[in-house]
């Protein structure tokens, strides 16, 4: 019998920084943190391997709580500063806090160009819909006509979903969970950190000041498995606390329609079946509506890709292949002429 | 082997010290190339060089337009020489709204070339002439040369069996040729140049290769030119040498910096006239270290070098005015987090998009004052093309040691001209200082460096270093956000001192040119060097009593220069804006300082300058 | 027999301004500009409300060539400017002119918000896949690997498609051509520009001095047949010189297939059928990959809803109702006092 | 109807010229409520006020924090009040971390109230105290009133049914209640205001109107407070009144400038700590033709109100330093095309993020310096908080009479800050002058004002004025894109010269206070206007020859400046930043001026000025 002597692991604790949590009491961020901290000493990367890049809102603010390298930017800019990071040291495990301020409103772009290239970073979207920081104005994901304190008659436009903009940007993997899901959460952020590539994930996240209860209905134990579809790969797509719904194909409409009574009538064949390498899969799950449909949550689209570390490794190749010497080279490349000593 | 075209000539040869030569045409004629191929002859046969392209922001601007003119003036000479000059000994005008445009530069009695098979009737109407100036007797004041330079290429191209349209295209090298026998130089370099640059395209190489030695036959057989000129090597120290250009200058110097430092280069850039080319050069040395990115704005390249520069490289960014302008709160960030990083501004002319190929260096009041809060930067300025290697190599040198982000000032005719440079021993180059860091227990991110004030640079990777850096203040002693009051006073101070004391790492100020004490002072920075240089030259040699003082250290400033201002009696500004650098040193110094300003997007001439010194000396006495 | 007096129309010359075209001689723009020209005398608006915006680029120097209020604004920020033309005067008729640089480089993010928002404004991208105006850069829609002067060992970043990125985002109506598609960009155009909200058209356009002959497969006339799938609402998807190819939906792989030999063995019923009012055809449709199969060209996308300008209306209303005098009683709203005159 | 609470009291009533008062507490204490709600009564009864609200930049901070302590002090009297004070003649903390935090700014023999409820062992602990000092000895320099005020509240509340947590909610309430009792104030507006805040929620209307009254009730009967204070209605010009803060009458400013205009306000605003209360303001207005977008980021922002302004309405955007430093292109583009807009910068301390809610003056350089190329602009400050509309309506007038960017330079103090404010008569506001489009046929976009050098407004819609207006640098006389020199450099003179005239359209300068000639003249700009006012009027009463002057135009400079100045000795420029405007004017008039500089994110205490002041004096001497 042989002995399996344990190196000493990584914990939770080792994880938590000492800094004081300056978010309000009730703020979803805190279920948010103690799920990414229960993640990261799984992950078997060595703490000085990790870098929190954030931006700037409540949500930005997470990297003082994780006692790893962190860099709390300025407002919008996380991924551009977490570009810079991967070029300079392609080995390190980046990972990104955002809010739906943060990264959809100001940083939009940046967030695009991240996803397009499939920078090998995990981007965590605080969806609170609203301006914490800035104490309560709508933010580009609030519902259309919500009141605010920039919006006294209702905000004029119309939201922008995080997934479907992921997507519409070549994002190669793309998920949603909330602030309370606890395991689901836990489970999520694990896929997240194991695919190579930009890992989107949207955290559904009650501002308990701000917007008060905005997803009380998908979280809420109560209506949580009605309002809830939570996607398992290669599964039917069910809900419902008995999984007696489902959704199957409608190719007439080019729709996803509500089967009811799966099960009991042997429907669950035709239910349509969870693959997460489907785009277009992705689009239809996407774009179900609540309340109508229940939201999807889970790991709605993985695809592998080359990352854009593997691009910039590919261009060493190819420089080195034509590489002209060092430095002393460079400088004296062209057309040259030696002045002799007189 | 010797040409069979360049046959000795039996013309007169007149030994001159130097000549002022333009080449003007439409864009599409391939003027720039001419231009740089001349350069890169004399530059090799010895010659010193100076060079100003200037260009239009149109791609292809439609054929024979005035705005669509393109020129490549340079001044080479058989001793040192620092401005592309004032006015033309020769100019060679390749079509009739290049002849408009730039006539009034000539000297009168000076060369001027022209090809006539480019003044036809629309042509000319085109350029706003309403008579033929070949035959109206406007030219009368000059030597005129005229040749139809278009179907003598043609027709010497024809046998290679290009078309009409691409034996036109050969017309430039026609008439790099002609000057070339003008000139008495080799066309040895320029034919190795045309089947390298053709390899892939053997006709072309072959059409051009026969233009050029054509156009050097017709230079060396017709009656049009009465002499040869004969301009000697000028003595320099020895050593290698090359032509370099400002942008390709300050990419090997970023480049140097960073190998020295013993670190990766991370630039972050999004192109902009006329930085682009710092890009597009250093995207080529991934074998050195250097990655490249092309970002999606300005505002992510500048946080992605800070980004980079955190993680442990030399961060970069390059831009120009409006790229720079979006730069403005990413740099109060690096500000802010105390990181080394630099970020080259290629001047343009502005405001806004102003004219975006001209030179001008009114982006000075930006680099040093533009950033909100209190976020002082070391900004640097080089001279010369040359000089923009040596000026690179130190912000990159002094952004490491002080942990600062660092401004360099360029501008548009730094970037595109030309001159000889020595190529420098990489072993030579100054060493780099970096502050080692403190024991893990010792370690706070603000822990400073007694001697520059600089904080540690511990980067992502190095274990036990781990700590957060962001935009908020920071406490003095642990690095940790503070929201105290003095704290934060003490820290605006701290930063302040750790920029001033940049200065003790920088030469002393010292006297270019002229009089180390007197009567006039005449100061610069950037691009303005040759031209006020020369200025002051010739009028100190007259006797004037005045001397040339060139800052390359805009902030802070280098230590003695209220030393030396003090020795003169008046002090003057000369630069391409309003009076930026004379507002900031009047504020500093208190001393009544004047201004020559000049914004046109083009250099100060060396004769207009010393006019305005002149006009100084006297108002003194 | 009455007889028609024709009143006082505008016609294209009434529209080209006086001012030298600055393109490159081959250049695409020639051919769009043109296409435009055709299509504003139509449109029935007066000269002086129609607003040109650009940003910076080849394609952004658009507005000097039409002979109406145009602002050559700066580099990715018309969207923006046009908001506030859009804001201060929502009769105007709005144009948007950009490139695949001004666009989606530095310029997505206002273009994300443009669309989300459904401003009433047609937005024409220039896409040439290249930086044109500063010289031959690559472009966020250049081929990954694409050797231009700023990536002399082939570009790292996987492209963005607009259509897609356009549709992530929410546009309301999205359409492609290209620059010498003659009376299709003219029928595009028109089209764009009835459509309430923000109309986004992609213009397929050659540089030719850059990014020569990018399109040719696509616009030669020998090849287009071929490659072009030329879409009409309420008709099937079919392609090919004698429209004998086709695309069907295949339920099992949720993608469109091809169908050979359509109309000899009558297969066409089985066809897609083109619905602009579908996501999700949309989403198939801007899933094709060239070569493998033909480009959509025509309206991919139509959707009528509220516009900005609808909402801000909106805004207006709820305004009035709850509006409390004029300036003079906004001043003295709140607790005041009066201090009597001694 | 008198409250019953409001019984008579027989203690002693003293008549003082006015008090200091800071409230204090946990972000969740409702402090800054308190605070203006004592504002409202004693402006309401006729004290001059001003106020110094100071929050910290977490939403709710852990309770008990040091970092999580909200303050809110102000001054009232019976003469005009300029600053909120520098010492506490009474303390109210509410909490162990407050008490921590403030106890250094209560005068010896103060008046300290203190929650003794919330000094338990864990509150202590947390605000960094080893003993209570409620029994160390420590407080025993104050004439301490250790009230359980937490209980007080919960007991007098607990009939209405409200939860333990929601009756102490109403603690505020209690305070302000006792407070009111010690200065012998009506309860009537508090409580009116109660009832119509609180509308929708009776229990919470009760609960606070109960424990306002329980705190009055409490402050009359108890033994602690041996008299009360009375302090006499302040003598005032006849009028309407209210109380106003600078970030309200800002929007209000800018709302009466396009009425007054007869103009669409277009305000394009991305919400930032301190500005976003603007935003919020414009947005309830559009009944009076505002148009408030909440726009994707500040670039956008500044380039809808650019756009908007092309099309005709007053283009506005509000920011503070992170997003001015964001405009900076946009704000280029405003210059190059010279459109009428109005960009607010509510000034934070930096640099980068900084002190989000502290206020700073170190965003000048920004506003006047920061943009590419040549591109100026006009700046103006406002010096106190009702100032915030006159300068608002002002900046809209100058940019559409002038054609110009206006940067309206306020600050995190101005914004939060409140005093009483004569309600203008909007027919008596200063008249618009708006230039007529010239006829169709003479028109062209650069066509400029005789006077002003304005150019023409032509919006789309306007038929017959059809043209493009770009950021490229156009022509003087066709307003179309030129690349000529000597255009380039008359158009940037032209610019400037128009900037330079508004100095025309302002009041010329004058002394505030103090003497109009003499030895120092203290200059400020902005928010510190109050304290320097009351350090020259108190030490120019003692005899100092010492004058004031404060500038509202900080580009142009007003006319009449250097007059001023030269009357004087020596020149001091007090400001919170490192010494921006002393630096321009030094650049400006070469004059050596002095700075007095403070950067804690705090305004200038008016004692620590008289310091200098004497310094400088006796120095002089
Ligand atoms: C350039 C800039 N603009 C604006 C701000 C102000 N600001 C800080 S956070 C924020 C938005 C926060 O919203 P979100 O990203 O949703 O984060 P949350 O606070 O809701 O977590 C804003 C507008 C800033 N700090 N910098
Ligand atoms: C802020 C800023 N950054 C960069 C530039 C330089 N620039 C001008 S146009 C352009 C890109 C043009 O590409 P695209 O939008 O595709 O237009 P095209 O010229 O191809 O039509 C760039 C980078 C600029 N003018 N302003
Ligand atoms: S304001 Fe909202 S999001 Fe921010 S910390 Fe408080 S509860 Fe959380
Ligand atoms: S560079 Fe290309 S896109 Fe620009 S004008 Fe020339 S051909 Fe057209
Ligand atoms: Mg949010
Ligand atoms: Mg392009």
């Amino acid at each position: 019998m042989t002995m399996v002597v344990e190196t000493a692991r990584l914990t939770q604790k080792d994880f938590a920084s000492s800094d004081d949590v300056r978010w309000c009491p009730g703020c979803g961020d805190y279920g948010i943190l103690s799920s990414v901290l229960k993640v990261l000493p799984e992950l078997e990367i060595p703490k000085e391997n990790f870098v929190w890049v954030s931006g700037i809102g409540c949500s930005s603010r997470f990297p003082y709580y994780v006692d790893t390298y962190g860099f709390h930017s300025i407002h919008g800019r996380a991924p551009a500063v977490a570009l810079g990071v991967k070029a300079a040291n392609p080995k390190l495990s980046v990972w990104l806090v955002t809010g739906d301020g943060d990264g959809l409103s100001i940083g939009g772009n940046h967030l695009m160009h991240c996803f397009r290239r499939n920078l090998d970073v995990k981007v965590l979207l605080f969806n609170n819909r609203i301006y914490g920081l800035t104490k309560g104005q709508y933010s580009p994901t609030s519902e259309l006509g919500k009141q605010t304190h920039s919006s006294p008659f209702g905000s004029a436009d119309r939201p922008v979903d995080p997934i479907r903009f992921a997507l519409g940007c070549g994002a190669t993997f793309v998920a949603r969970s909330y602030d309370t899901a606890g395991a689901h959460l836990v489970d999520v952020l694990r896929r997240a950190a194991r695919h190579r590539g930009t890992a989107f994930v949207e955290i559904l996240q009650n501002c308990h000041v701000f917007n008060d209860a905005a997803f009380e209905q998908i979280t809420n134990k109560a209506s949580a498995s009605a309002n809830q579809l939570r996607l398992e790969n290669g599964k039917p797509l069910v809900y419902g606390e008995a999984k007696d719904k489902g959704l199957a194909l409608d190719p007439a409409t080019l729709s996803l329609a509500k089967v009811e009574n799966v099960g009991s009538n042997g429907s669950s064949k035709s239910l349509m079946v969870h693959d997460e390498s489907s785009p277009i899969l992705a689009q239809f799950l996407a774009s179900l509506s609540f309340p109508e449909y229940p939201v999807p949550l889970g790991v709605l689209y993985a695809n592998s890709l080359p990352t854009y570390e593997d691009q910039l490794h590919h261009l060493d190749i190819q420089a080195k292949e034509t590489a002209r010497g060092g430095l002393q080279a460079l400088l004296k490349s062209g057309q040259v002429w030696q002045v002799p000593a007189a | 082997m010797q040409n069979e075209s360049e046959v000795p000539s039996n013309k007169p040869e007149i030994v001159v010290n130097g000549a002022v030569i333009r080449f003007a045409g439409d864009s599409g004629d391939g003027v720039q190339l001419t231009g740089q191929r001349f350069t890169s002859a004399v530059a090799l046969a010895g010659n010193d060089v100076a060079t100003l392209p200037d260009f239009p922001s149109e791609i292809r601007a439609p054929a024979g337009t005035l705005y669509g003119v393109s020129g490549y003036q340079l001044q080479f000479a058989s001793k040192d020489v620092f401005t592309p000059g004032d006015s033309l000994d020769v100019l060679v005008a390749l079509n009739a709204a290049a002849l408009q445009t730039n006539l009034s530069d000539l000297k009168p009695g000076g060369l001027l070339v022209v090809d006539s098979g480019a003044l036809g009737a629309a042509q000319l109407k085109k350029a706003g002439y309403a008579t033929n100036p070949l035959e109206d007797g406007s030219l009368s004041g000059y030597q005129v040369a005229a040749i139809d330079i278009s179907t003598l290429t043609r027709k010497a191209v024809t046998p290679v069996g290009l078309s009409t349209k691409e034996a036109g295209r050969c017309k430039n090298f026609w008439t790099l040729g002609l000057i070339f026998s003008i000139y008495d130089r080799s066309l040895d370099t320029t034919l190795s140049f045309i089947a390298e640059q053709f390899k892939k395209k053997p006709q072309f190489a072959e059409g051009n290769s026969i233009a050029l030695k054509a156009g050097y036959a017709f230079g060396t057989a017709s009656e049009l030119f009465h002499q040869r000129y004969r301009i000697a090597a000028a003595p320099r120290n020895p050593g290698l040498y090359r032509n370099i250009d400002g942008n390709t200058a300050l990419s090997y110097g970023l480049i140097a910096g960073s190998v020295c430092a013993g670190r990766h280069l991370v630039l972050g850039a999004y192109p902009i006239t006329p930085a682009s080319a710092i890009l597009q050069e250093l995207s080529k040395h991934r074998h050195l270290g250097v990655t490249a990115i092309q970002a999606e704005d300005e505002i992510a390249a500048a946080c992605l070098a800070l980004g980079a520069a955190y993680a442990g490289a030399v961060g970069i960014c390059c831009t120009s005015g409006p790229g720079m302008a979006l730069k403005t709160e990413a740099i109060g960030l690096a500000v802010a987090t105390e990181l080394p990083m630099v970020i080259v501004d290629v001047q343009r002319a502005g405001p806004s998009t102003g004219l975006p190929t001209k030179p001008e260096q009114s982006d000075l009041y930006l680099a040093v004052h533009g950033r909100n809060g209190e976020a002082p930067v070391c900004v640097l300025a080089p001279a010369t093309p040359a000089e923009c290697f040596t000026v690179a190599y130190d912000a990159v040198r002094i952004a490491i040691r002080h942990m600062t982000p660092v401004i360099i000032l360029s501008d548009a005719y730094l970037a595109h001209g030309a001159e000889p440079w020595l190529v420098p021993d990489v072993d030579q180059l100054p060493k780099f200082e970096q502050t080692a860091l403190p024991p893990t227990e010792l370690f706070t991110p603000m822990l400073r460096n007694d001697v520059t004030l600089a904080r540690p640079w511990a980067s992502p990777g190095t274990p036990g270093y781990e700590h957060r850096i962001g935009g908020l203040e920071k406490d003095y002693d642990t690095g940790q956000i503070s929201v105290d009051p003095l704290n934060h006073e003490r820290m605006v101070r701290t930063r302040a001192e750790k920029v001033a004391r940049i200065a003790d790492d920088m030469p002393e100020c010292r006297i270019e040119v002229g009089a180390s004490q007197g009567k006039l002072l005449v100061i610069g920075w950037g691009s303005t060097y040759g031209s006020i240089r020369e200025a002051v030259a010739q009028l100190h040699a007259k006797g004037v009593s005045v001397g040339h003082l060139h800052l390359r250290g805009l902030c802070p400033f280098p230590r003695g220069l209220e030393a030396v201002m003090s020795a003169f009696g008046k002090i003057l500004v000369a630069e391409l804006n309003s009076g930026q650098l004379a507002q900031l040193l009047r504020a500093k110094f208190c001393l009544d300082i004047k201004s020559f300003t000049k914004i046109q997007g083009k250099p100060i001439r060396t004769d207009e300058l010393m006019d305005r010194i002149l006009k100084e000396s006297e108002d003194y006495s």
